[in-house]
């Protein structure tokens, strides 16, 4: 299945990337998909343990599992205001 | 429910309090509780923060926010909500962001007006970077509490 | 102590929301509370209030006004107040108090700034007499707590 | 001993009055002073029980001394805001 990463502040910086497909396993859960970008993206592959995900704009569990089309956005420790 | 008239958003242009009070008041209204967070002189080491770069999540933020709007509505009667977060470049001294709420009395405009500006720096997907006088860059994280 | 650049008194001319957050910004505050009081839509017996007569002891209420700006300096870091109640005519649907605090964090500007609101409305010499669409008028009674 | 007494909103409505000088016995209190006005100004002795005084722009105690030359402000119930 495909699903669609994004990717803000200091990993968009650290990746190069904002916006991407991935391809993943029927079902893949949340942190199946977070290893997956640690894998291909060595250079945050420190900061991902201090993210956390959201799916389709409501924050998720690691455990969730994802579904063809979702998109799945890694949101490290926020500071608007 | 979000009600039409509530103003709920991110901008990158100016924050204008003037319109976003009168936004929020009408007849119905005894108070008001205006929240603005303004991005802080910085130092450290000899160097000085001069700006701030606020990037987000636009679609979660924007979402988010609404959620909150209607959670408020739910626990306090409120006749009007403004809620603007800034993007983008914001100098020392600034707002980035903006929070008016408006009730029959005041206990639960405070009340309203803190519970929307606490969930919204715990929570928006919103991001800053200090932008250093010798130019380098910092990205500030927060203590969000997420779910 | 009161600090030269608080603006406290009482005044027959509009509250302006703009003027009072600019005078109570700086680069030292990360956040400003502001409290807006409306004079409320009120009817009883098929008559409407049209307006309200703002009456002071002027001495005394502006004494009373620096008193507890300087109470809250002792309480909470503040940089800057703002406390401005109107006097004379205010019609239904104009603010009739403003008060704005700045502060380094945004807990404090919330506090400080329900604190004076709350003891102003309680103990300030300051009172309304609502004029009624039928021309007759009703001095309100307040529930203050005085000492 | 000269006092001057202040009276504000109601009080000053029905009574006439805003502000005039009023002789009293040296060191009389608060309350005895009170006690003057409601004998003066009939019209407003009903009030006098919900009114309290303040003396020199303070809020005083009904037992406390007034001195020569004391402002005696009479203060119904307030309602700023």
């Amino acid at each position: 299945m495909k699903v669609r990463l994004r990717m803000f502040a200091v990993l968009r910086e650290r990746s190069g990337v904002s916006e991407m497909e991935i391809e993943l396993v029927d079902g893949a859960t949340v942190a199946a998909a977070m290893e997956e970008v640690g894998r291909r993206f060595g250079a945050i592959a420190e900061l991902l343990p201090r993210a956390v995900a959201a799916v389709n704009l409501c924050y998720a569990k690691a455990g969730d599992s994802l579904h063809d089309g979702d998109e799945l956005a890694l949101i490290p420790p926020v500071s608007g205001g | 429910m979000e009600q039409k008239d509530d103003v709920i958003g991110l901008q990158s242009t100016p924050l204008d309090v003037n319109a976003a009070v009168s936004d929020a008041g009408g007849s119905d209204s005894g108070a008001i509780a205006l929240f603005l967070g303004i991005t802080r002189r910085d130092s450290a080491a000899g160097r000085e923060v001069i700006s701030l770069d606020y990037e987000a999540y636009e679609e979660m933020a924007t979402a988010q926010m609404r959620r909150l709007a209607e959670e408020a509505r739910r626990r306090w009667p409120i006749s009007r909500i403004v809620m603007l977060h800034r993007i983008g470049r914001v100098d020392v001294g600034q707002p980035s962001v903006l929070i008016v709420v408006s009730t029959p009395h005041r206990a639960e405009a405070f009340e309203a007006c803190r519970f929307l500006i606490d969930r919204i720096k715990a929570e928006a997907t919103i991001w800053k970077k200090e932008i250093w006088s010798d130019r380098s860059s910092t990205w500030v994280e927060g203590h969000g509490r997420w779910p």
